[in-house]
């Protein structure tokens, strides 16, 4: 048995509070998870079960908190948790799901699978076992400070195009800044339109708010990979640099696990409460819009859907705001038919994205989102998370469907009211 | 007009006063008169109660009756058809369905030698094909298990007293029959729903076809020549409205029987009972038939029931109509769920 | 004899173990301990742990579909096994000689019957699921069978005995009753007492996300 | 050996019911469960005849020969009777007689049927003569006292007749030739007076031997 193991072990022996040994002692396995998952669903191969997906922790518990498993090994009828469970377990806990927590949501016995397969991902990772993509991402996060690579300057060279897109002077390290803002490093590369539109916005609604050329990463490869210790790592430094520049709010982005990650986990990371506030990027935007502060104008006809991302509707709680400001500016907003806390994920969350070896499986995973807009008809759909955004256009792409994805807070400054409008 | 003299009437007064006292007396006397003419001559007339003794017990028309005691049938004085009833029971439907099934075994075991198992003559490809859904085979298993629990409880219940006691004694088989009957009343009504469940899961692909009646021409492939069939062959298409039509006779008799609480007579009950036992026998009979050649009899059968696969060449020399169908849609080897034994290297080390 | 051991010492020395093994069972999950959360939460928590735990009876309107089976058939058996227990006529007389001292007006014969029909259905149901459909199959446990097989044990032996003139059957029916009630603290019928909690928990941890899980 | 028989004349029943009564109190025959019963035709009507009707301890008993447990026996006096503890309550006892005598007693709607319970010309069961648990399953056992069936006692216009086969039959044939057929069995004195009305014809000696 070798040591890395050990350590899985321990992870997992730590790890099981009152939630996880009461939610294994209430399982009857009804088989009811398996028809909330979508990589279920899309292959029909009953391993995709969520509540398989946990069988090296049952294992665990058994062994540990049950009195037949503790005799079984006693006696030696029953096989303890091995090596081998975390090795072939490893693509059931990674590939196959995106901690959307659907399967939470239907447990008849009330079961958190969502919650004990990030735990049981802490077990894996302290045993090595976890995809390559992910480690490399968590390893780039740590030393660079971003898990794709996105340093500094990247950030500088963007808000300098930014700059000149929107003329507006974007603030960085603003000492006394009320709001300070976290990036995900998709928006800092891909989506810099994101940025423009909440320059606009704030510049409009007479924000105060700062970058912090310290932290401005707001994505946590330690919380997808079930690593606490880098997980918290990343969150103390969005922390100390929040409390160097001294502001009451961090603005989490568009992107899904990066708001869980800081303003469900932060205080737990870090093991004390967070000295800021955090609030969502669409949670700040409805709450200027009924201040009065955001003023919108105009509507887009066009037939149109949001897609809730998980992390922040589901498991964040940020459910009406996007409605309510997407109803604002859309005139023919409608909704899928699973949508709200009981959306489908798009595929591509809790760090499915970041590994190369799931994408077949998350493309077939996919067609769950594709019967979903094929049954609305629509050709524009609208979501909050740089992740989703990217999952959805690869998805789109590769079953060559004809739909735009764009950001909700674009879409909220190309109606902004005034002479900002440009 | 001579006045009339006060004795002229005080004669009439009396005269009619006679004629009121004869008359009254006649009226007295006259309905003696039967009487005294059968005392003087002698004649015998038939006793009225005869004809309503006649009635009363061949209760061709049942004459009017009435009890103090509140109940089903307090008012029918014989029950003539109690006989008939028990003629039926004792001396028809026991000796002749213990000779039918008794048969049906013997057959059964003699087709078992003649023929043995009918094997998949080309192997196993490997190749699985869907044949049924999870929700078919559970309709299937449940009508199975009501089936099976109300058959034995109910053989025991007819058979038992003359195969049971000598084994289990008197009291022995008094405890056996409690629960038997205990058990046979209460699954019964469960009944119904296992035959709503197959009705409505495998009506598809039951309606007769023209290659049916080739099939049942080539007596299912076993008089020679290969017998083409579809999803369902005749033999598979008669068992299944034959589940149907002693399912339904079964539920409407048995529900009649086991709820004598709707005020029902003996006469409905006797005739609940008559059907009841002739749809029981034949149903047993030809489950042992089905039972037969959905697992030892034929290689490769039961599996579509229990993993709800078959072998693409189990298919093709069984269903070819079926198996061409499946091939031109491209559901051949596309069994989505299933564990298969090479199942993509997925975990298997977990469970139990 | 037979009847006077099932429902004297191994009645006793079940009901013990029984209740025994649940508080323990109970015990060691409070034993297991939860890590307060720091996060700042956006509705109370207790609230929404008892709003989840009335609130997982139905599934969500969404959800309806994909649950139905077990929906109607786990209703089915939970609720004719509960009428059973608590409603039948012996048992009540039995819980008012042999535990509480005191009963309570027993259900009509009627409702008995349409109970355990109720029960045996949906518990058939939902085992032969569990033997065919694929998922079952993958994640049953040997002792969801043995739990379900018991159950099922207890039912039948239970129906067996409502001729009631027979102290066998009686005694048949008291045993398994003793042998399912030896077992229930080691098997995932506890999940009769620990939906609650687990129900909570989540419900909890979802309303402080204000989320009504 | 006695062949134990009711006879219930229907020239002389009056309907009064004290037959089932008296069953029912001798024996304390459980709620919904009547052993006895009387029985009017064309009640009101010219013609009207009364019956009461139980158990007619039959000597190829129906009900034996259909019961799946085999549960009844005939006694040395010819009385079919049957054991509670054997018998399942399915109720084809009840299908097959012809007198409807097997009654059960049920639990409340959808009434499982319980244990039968009929008429034992006041023999009891099987358990030992006069013990207390055979009067409770099965009431008084009046024949091992040598008494006969209460019901036949009570009867007012003595209608109800019980005993030995051939001494009921004796009597009834007393009763029938005494009293004449048809129209001529009429009046007080032919049903109860010493006059008969074949006195005449020297078949009167008999008749005084049944005198009340």
């Amino acid at each position: 048995m070798s040591e890395r193991f050990e350590q899985g072990v321990a992870a997992l022996r730590r790890l099981m509070d009152a939630r996880i040994v009461s939610y294994f002692s209430s399982c009857v396995h009804c088989g009811l998870c398996a028809e909330a998952c979508l990589f279920y669903t899309e292959t029909g191969d009953p391993k995709y079960t969520p509540i398989y997906k946990l069988e090296p922790m049952r294992k665990m518990w058994r062994q540990e908190n049950t009195f037949w498993g503790k005799l079984g090994v006693k006696l030696g009828l029953t096989e303890p948790l091995a090596e081998q469970d975390l090795a072939d377990w490893e693509t059931l806990v990674y590939d196959s799901c995106t901690l959307c927590g659907r399967c939470s949501m239907v447990c008849p016995v009330g079961n958190d699978i969502a919650y004990m397969i990030r735990k049981e991902r802490e077990g894996m990772v302290a045993a090595g076992y976890a995809p390559d993509g992910m480690k490399e991402a968590t390893r780039r996060a740590l030393e660079i400070g971003s898990p794709m690579g996105v340093t500094l300057k990247t950030l500088r060279a963007t808000l300098k195009g930014v700059e000149r897109n929107t003329g507006l002077a974007i603030p960085v390290d603003a000492q006394g800044a009320e709001y300070m803002t976290l990036f995900s490093s998709m928006e800092v590369v891909n989506f810099p339109e994101y940025i423009e539109s909440i320059a606009r916005i704030f510049a409009a609604a007479g924000v105060s708010w700062t970058i912090s050329s310290e932290a401005f990463e707001a994505t946590n490869s330690g919380i997808q990979i079930g690593d606490s210790k880098a997980a918290g790592e990343l969150v103390g430094r969005v922390v100390s640099a929040a409390e160097k520049l001294g502001v009451q709010y961090v603005i989490s982005p568009e992107c899904g696990h990066a708001f869980t990650a800081i303003r469900w986990e932060g205080a737990n990371l870090i093991g004390r409460p967070l000295p800021f506030k955090v609030i969502h990027i669409l949670e700040l935007l409805e709450q200027l819009r009924e201040e009065g502060r955001l003023k919108l104008e105009g509507h887009t006809d066009i037939r149109l859907t949001f897609h809730d991302p998980c992390q922040i509707v589901r498991r964040g709680g940020v459910v009406e705001q996007p409605r309510q400001l997407l109803r604002e500016v859309a005139t023919e907003f409608v909704e899928m038919r699973d949508h709200g806390v009981m959306n489908w994920c798009c595929g591509g969350g809790g760090g499915v994205s970041a590994n190369e070896r799931a994408e077949p499986l998350r493309l077939q995973a996919f067609q769950r989102k594709k019967k979903q807009l094929d049954e609305l008809g629509v050709e524009t759909m609208v979501t909050a998370c740089a992740n989703c955004r990217i999952i959805l256009e690869e998805g789109i792409e590769h079953y060559g469907m004809d739909v735009q994805v764009t950001g909700l807070t674009e879409l909220l400054a190309e109606h902004l009211a005034g002479p900002a409008e440009s | 007009m001579g006045k009339k003299s006060p004795e002229a009437a005080g004669r009439r007064r009396r005269m009619m006063y006679r004629a009121l006292a004869l008359m009254l007396a006649a009226v007295l006397l006259l309905p003696l008169v039967p009487y005294a003419v059968a005392y003087v001559g002698g004649i015998t007339n038939p006793n009225p109660g005869a004809d309503l003794w006649r009635q009363v017990r061949q209760r061709e028309t049942p004459p009017e009756v009435r009890t103090q005691v509140r109940g089903v049938d307090t008012g029918v004085l014989i029950n003539a058809r109690g006989e008939s009833w028990r003629q039926f029971r004792m001396e028809q439907l026991i000796p002749w369905s213990g000779w039918f099934l008794g048969g049906m075994l013997v057959a059964i075991a003699l087709f078992y030698l003649l023929r043995g198992r009918i094997r998949i003559d080309k192997g196993r490809s490997g190749i699985l094909v869907q044949r049924f859904t999870v929700n078919q085979r559970l309709a299937h298993w449940f009508m199975a298990v009501v089936f099976t629990i109300l058959g034995l409880t109910g053989l025991v219940l007819l058979y038992g007293r003359f195969v049971l006691i000598p084994l289990l004694g008197p009291e022995g088989f008094s405890v056996t029959a409690a629960a038997c009957k205990e058990i046979h009343n209460l699954f019964g009504p469960i009944f119904p729903l296992a035959v709503l469940l197959i009705l409505f899961y495998f009506v598809r692909g039951n309606g007769f076809r023209g290659v049916d009646f080739k099939w049942l021409a080539k007596g299912g492939g076993l008089l020679g020549g290969h017998a083409s069939a579809g999803h369902f062959n005749m033999g598979q298409k008669l068992w299944f409205w034959g589940t149907l039509l002693f399912g339904l006779s079964l539920v409407v008799s048995g529900l009649i029987l086991d709820f004598p609480v709707f005020g029902q007579g003996r006469p409905v009950m006797e005739w609940a009972h008559f059907s009841h036992g002739i749809a029981a026998v034949l149903f047993i009979g030809g489950a042992f038939a089905h039972s037969y050649i959905g697992t030892l009899g034929m290689e490769g059968a039961l599996e579509a029931m229990t993993h709800g696969t078959v072998d693409a060449n189990w298919a093709k020399e069984h269903h070819d109509l079926w198996y061409a169908q499946m091939e031109a849609e491209g559901k051949v080897g596309a069994v989505p769920g299933q564990e298969a034994p090479a199942s993509s290297g997925s975990p298997e080390t977990a469970g139990g | 004899m037979f009847l006077d051991f099932v429902e004297g010492p191994l009645w006793y020395a079940a009901a013990a173990v029984f209740l025994v093994g649940v508080a323990w069972r109970l015990a060691a999950i409070a034993r297991a301990g939860l890590k307060e959360d720091l996060s700042v939460p956006r509705t109370a928590g207790a609230p929404g742990a008892v709003a989840t735990v009335f609130r997982r009876f139905l599934p969500h309107r969404e959800f309806m579909r994909p649950a139905a089976f077990q929906m109607v058939a786990g209703y089915a058996f939970h609720i004719g096994l509960f009428v059973l227990v608590l409603f039948a006529a012996p048992h009540v007389e039995f819980i008012e000689q042999r535990i509480l001292g005191f009963g309570w007006t027993p259900a009509p014969h009627w409702v008995f019957l349409l109970a355990a029909n109720f029960a045996f259905a949906g518990l058939l149901l939902l085992w032969l699921r569990r033997m065919l459909d694929p998922v079952l199959r993958r994640i049953s446990t040997l002792d969801d069978h043995i739990g379900t097989g018991l159950t099922f044990v207890v039912m039948f032996t239970g129906c067996m005995a409502l001729f009631e003139s027979h102290d066998f059957l009686r005694a048949l029916h008291m045993l398994f009753v003793d042998l399912l009630l030896i077992y229930f603290p080691f098997s995932r019928l506890m999940h009769a007492f620990t939906f609650i909690l687990s129900r909570g928990f989540t419900g909890a941890t979802m309303a402080r996300k204000g989320v009504s899980a | 050996m006695a062949r134990m028989k009711f006879l219930c004349d229907a020239e002389r029943c009056i309907e009064c019911n004290g037959c089932v009564t008296a069953c029912k109190n001798e024996h304390e025959v459980p709620w919904g469960v009547n052993r006895r019963r009387v029985v009017t035709i064309n009640d009101g009507e010219p013609g009207e005849r009364s019956m009461s009707v139980a158990c007619m301890h039959c000597s190829d008993a129906p009900c034996a020969a259909v019961c799946p447990v085999d549960c009844f026996y005939t006694t040395e006096d010819g009385v079919v009777l049957h054991d509670k503890d054997i018998c399942i309550g399915c109720g084809y006892c009840f299908y097959a007689c012809p007198f409807g005598a097997p009654q059960f007693p049920t639990a409340g709607a959808y009434g499982s049927r319980g244990a039968m319970d009929k008429c034992t010309f006041c023999g009891g069961g099987p358990e030992p003569d006069g013990s207390a648990e055979e009067f409770k399953k099965y009431g008084r056992n009046r024949l091992s006292e040598g008494r006969l069936p209460l019901c036949a006692e009570m009867c007012s216009t003595k209608a109800l007749l019980a005993g030995d086969g051939d001494k009921v039959s004796d009597i009834f044939r007393e009763r029938v030739t005494y009293r004449g057929i048809g129209t001529l069995a009429w009046g007080w004195g032919v049903a109860y007076g010493k006059g008969g009305v074949r006195q005449s014809s020297g078949l009167g000696g008999k008749a005084s031997s049944t005198k009340e």
